[in-house]
């Protein structure tokens, strides 16, 4: 693939991620950091293609690690983020929601 | 096996680039969030399944192994990591995918040996350079978190000589790697790359690391998009600019929510500065209170703000946070919490770990939303907080904090710390509010300290 | 240029394009109605590569047709956009502008 | 002549790419959205420049000479239009960036002749049709808009069935272009083209024709962005997508502020609907004042919002109004200006007058902002609006603006319409607002009404 239009492309990347990223509101800041985090784990696409063409039994086995950290960056990234947002959801339905919706209360009472 | 043409292939890497950006969209509003996160993940699955179906690939069974291994070794790490944690699993996180991106690059080398490749030699050389730094900074952010080392400055006489040394030597070494593409000085690149690291992360003090953690994330990020550029691969081009994005945009949010500057953050500790200040403890009077007497305070208030900070996170005491603000509410008192924006140890995670205790969002403020209404605050309860209360950053000049802007909770009529000693937090300096005639502490645990003081409101 | 590389790029625009044009204030958008329609004149570009190529005179004909209606889109659109924009200074110094600022004043009389 | 070699002309080109995204960023405060347009203004030139030293052209002269004419015609008009011809304006360059667009297509043709083309000319047939629309269709409305032509839906019998003919007629074409490569279709097309635009654009109603340009403006945007695609120009594909996406959104937001879908404006004459209401004139009475009575109503209330609309400015009255509202602020009088999203007869129309008339964009409030403070107001001061005060909008299911918000100047102590007669607005529908007790009308020219009023506030 061409450098010109690969550099396009992150010019262009750039700019979505600084425009989709300062949307982002600080309240969700942890886990867009580990969201992101997440992201660059698809470095495993790149460490699959390595160790897919490794005939040199070292290279394979250090393109081996290569996948199992990359492995460990993906998986755990989205699965970490992804119980973090689960606490955003707000209120749990059922009996212990009651007792923890200090929010809605303070509502009531100012108004 | 080759069923995909690359046609195809190019098409599915797109779709997955575009899940990428919609994961990251999906974070604008917290309720479309979690979907967006899962969207991102069918992504990365997309992309795999696209790599498996589209390259001619021995060694499938090795490759499939060492992902079952990854995936068996993160996932439950990441399923049981305490939230208090967080900051030291993203942290390693972020550390295997920066050296993920540095064996790749590494072995990439060779392939790209040509002299028109010159270059595809200058992006391996970075994404080398870059992910070995991501791999041992972050290595030492864990170690500093997880109180493996001391979170304090480490300093030595002649490290800003030994870290030149050391920068000096990774551009010579890059340079003949590009021009020469000499296999053993890319692997003295490596060890260059790591040990510049590890300097560069060792002068940091503990409250900054989470600064040092999302600029190490976005460090990965560049390293995965140059790895991208050397593999001709669109995916890991956008992936890692999206990610290198969003990790400068944080790190300059964080900075800024501390009224510092990335640059003296990082290198502060080079110019002679550091993040610690004097730990001294003065023996003046503070006036401590018995769960009873906060429970008067706050049961016959109009208006309570609850100011959280790490020492809850530390507790686990945001579920009984939460409950004592339902008792208040019940009694007829507004009750808010006001969150700083690097309240606790990672940006944010006051939200994360309020919203893990059912607090609905919409009743957390923000700093800037509520600051003016402290002073209509019959009682500031601040839980485990320190750094984000402490009027320093707005009297003292040379202290570490100042210039922060500040949770202004001297301006309520009582205030009430929760914590269990007289030590600073995380920044290392006094806190003159302690010593206030309006402030009352109430020494402990916080979630003990919680507990009991919600069975008194309780009883009254 | 191959075609997953322009799509990638169209699709990477898309997304600019709207990150960027969501966040544009109401207050601004007959401006970026009439900016959008400059930058589309860059056909221009595209007018010139045919006229420069054009060996037939009919060909030549409609391409300079193409050129003059480029142009016209691209000079007049940013030059009107540069108008209405110029408007949005806000108060202009001079004699002029103490007879015109009724939002100021209106502030004072409020507080 | 060629001194830049293919890289560089690339890089410039992306170069205009970035300056063209940085115009429309800027748009997003007013504070740099001037620089930000003469920052797209540059890129353009860079671009242009770029295509000469780039590419071995023959005929220079005769192109340097057809810039040189374009420019000659359009700055001149540009630079001399009325504000309130600036919907037409923006309608002819459109139309004429839609016909250059799809010329570059047609002259494309022979150069995709080629076995392995056939998506090129699916680019190709996609430019010249949607170019042949956006060209006619803006023609229309411009002559709709300049009233060289009725400004009602032109509707005739069998006008569905004459749209699907061609419609079905130009599909044909299209398929055997991409299929043949025959270029007499491919005219033929243009051709269909040509009569899809205007067929797409007579039923329209005048109210409805901004969103028309609007989508018409994304139209020409796509139509480019397939011609880059035919060209292999990056350029040209990325500005003609962001044209493209903020055409859309322009055109969903315009939809939206009028409570309308995009399909029931395009598509409402073909299934029997009118975008305009009946225009009989009811008899009943009114209550008209003279400006001295408007002038005590103003000059004694303690709240005044004005309400501009249409009428203001085919009136020309802004530094009038202006004038009144600092008349009124030296009183003592609190004034705001209440800004409907589709007053005028552009998305933003109103705020583009008022500033040129030096009201300070801070002065102006938008819909949401002020609606709910009509009913503190003693006065609402209507000035050429209509629709964007009309109660039907709320009560009467069945009229034309049903749905639309509006501003509820009904809340108001008082309302004072400054209009020439009991005419409806652009919807052709009656104000039930103009006969309720609490209104008051002023008949005549806005700015001379307000002329009136400003004097006579002067002399109480
Ligand atoms: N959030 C971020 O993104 C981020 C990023 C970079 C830096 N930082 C830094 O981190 C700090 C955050 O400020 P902060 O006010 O939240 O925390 P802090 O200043 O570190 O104070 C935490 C307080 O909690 C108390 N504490 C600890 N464990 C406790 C427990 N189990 N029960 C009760 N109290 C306990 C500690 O006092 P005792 O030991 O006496 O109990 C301490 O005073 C700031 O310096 C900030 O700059 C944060
Ligand atoms: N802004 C946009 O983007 C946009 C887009 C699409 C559609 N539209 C439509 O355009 C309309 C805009 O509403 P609007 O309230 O601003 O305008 P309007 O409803 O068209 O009403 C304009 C009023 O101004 C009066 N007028 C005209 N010339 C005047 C003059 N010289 N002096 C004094 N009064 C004069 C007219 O009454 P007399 O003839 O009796 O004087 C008329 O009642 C809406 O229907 C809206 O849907 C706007």
């Amino acid at each position: 693939m061409g450098g010109v239009e690969l550099l396009t492309i992150t010019v262009l990347a750039v700019f979505v991620g600084f425009e989709v990223v300062s949307k982002v509101s600080s309240t969700l800041h942890t886990p867009l950091m580990s969201g992101a985090n997440a992201i660059h784990g698809i470095i495993l696409v790149g460490a699959i293609i390595v160790a897919g063409q490794a005939a040199d039994p070292i290279v394979l086995a250090v393109a081996l690690l290569a996948v199992v950290l990359a492995t460990a960056n993906l998986v755990g990234g989205f699965v970490v983020t992804d119980r973090m947002l689960e606490m955003f959801r707000g209120r749990r339905p059922g009996p212990g929601a009651g007792a923890a919706v200090p929010g809605d209360a303070a509502k009531e009472v100012r108004e | 096996m080759i069923l995909l043409d690359p046609l195809w292939t190019a098409l599915l890497y797109l779709l997955a680039a575009v899940c990428f950006i919609l994961a990251l969209k999906g974070l604008s509003s917290p309720r479309h969030a979690r979907r967006g996160n899962l969207v991102g993940a069918a992504g990365a699955v997309v992309a795999v399944v696209a790599v498996f179906l589209s390259a001619r690939l021995d060694n499938i069974p090795w490759i499939l192994g060492s992902i079952a291994l990854g995936t068996a070794v993160a996932a439950p790490v990441a399923r049981r990591v305490r939230m208090t944690q967080m900051p030291q699993l993203v942290a390693l996180f972020n550390g295997v995918g920066g050296g993920a991106a540095a064996l790749v690059a590494l072995l990439e080398l060779p392939h790209a040996a040509g002299q028109d490749d010159a270059w595809m030699r200058l992006a391996i050389v970075f994404t080398l350079l870059v992910g070995a730094v991501s791999f041992a900074g972050s290595g030492v952010t864990f170690a500093k978190l997880q109180e493996l080392m001391t979170t304090r400055p480490v300093v030595f006489p002649g490290l800003a000589a030994v870290m030149g040394a050391v920068l000096l030597a990774a551009l010579g070494c890059a340079a003949a790697v590009v021009l020469l593409g000499s296999y053993p000085l890319a692997l003295a690149l490596l060890g260059l790359g790591l040990v510049a690291g590890v300097l560069l992360v060792l002068p940091v003090g503990g409250a900054d690391v989470p600064i040092v953690i999302s600029l190490l994330n976005a460090f990965t990020g560049l390293a995965v998009a140059a790895s991208g550029l050397v593999l001709g691969n669109v995916l890991l081009v956008v992936a890692g600019t999206l990610v290198g994005a969003s990790g400068t945009i944080l790190t300059r949010a964080m900075a800024a929510a501390m009224g510092r500057s990335v640059g003296g953050i990082m290198f502060g500790a080079f110019r002679g500065g550091s993040t610690a200040g004097s730990t001294a403890m003065s023996e003046r009077p503070v006036r401590s209170g018995s769960p009873e007497d906060v429970a008067v305070l706050l049961g016959y208030a109009q208006r309570v703000i609850i100011v959280p900070g790490y020492g809850l996170a530390v507790a686990q005491g945001q579920h009984t946070a939460a409950e004592l603000a339902q008792a208040l509410e019940e009694r007829g008192i507004a009750v808010d919490f006001a969150i700083h924006p690097v309240a606790g140890r990672m940006p944010g995670h006051m939200n994360v770990l309020l919203a893990e205790a059912d607090v609905p969002y919409e009743a957390l403020k923000e700093m800037s939303e509520i600051n003016g209404d402290f002073r209509h605050a019959d009682v500031a309860l601040v839980v485990g907080a320190n750094d984000v209360v402490n009027p320093a950053a707005k009297t003292t000049p040379g202290s570490p904090i100042y210039g922060m802007p500040i949770l202004e909770v001297s301006d309520a009529r009582q205030v009430v710390f929760l914590k269990r000693s007289m030590r600073p937090g995380f920044a290392g300096i006094e806190n003159e509010l302690l010593y206030e005639p309006q402030t009352t502490l109430l020494f402990g645990d916080a979630k003990e300290s919680l507990t009991k003081v919600l069975a008194a409101v309780k009883g009254l």
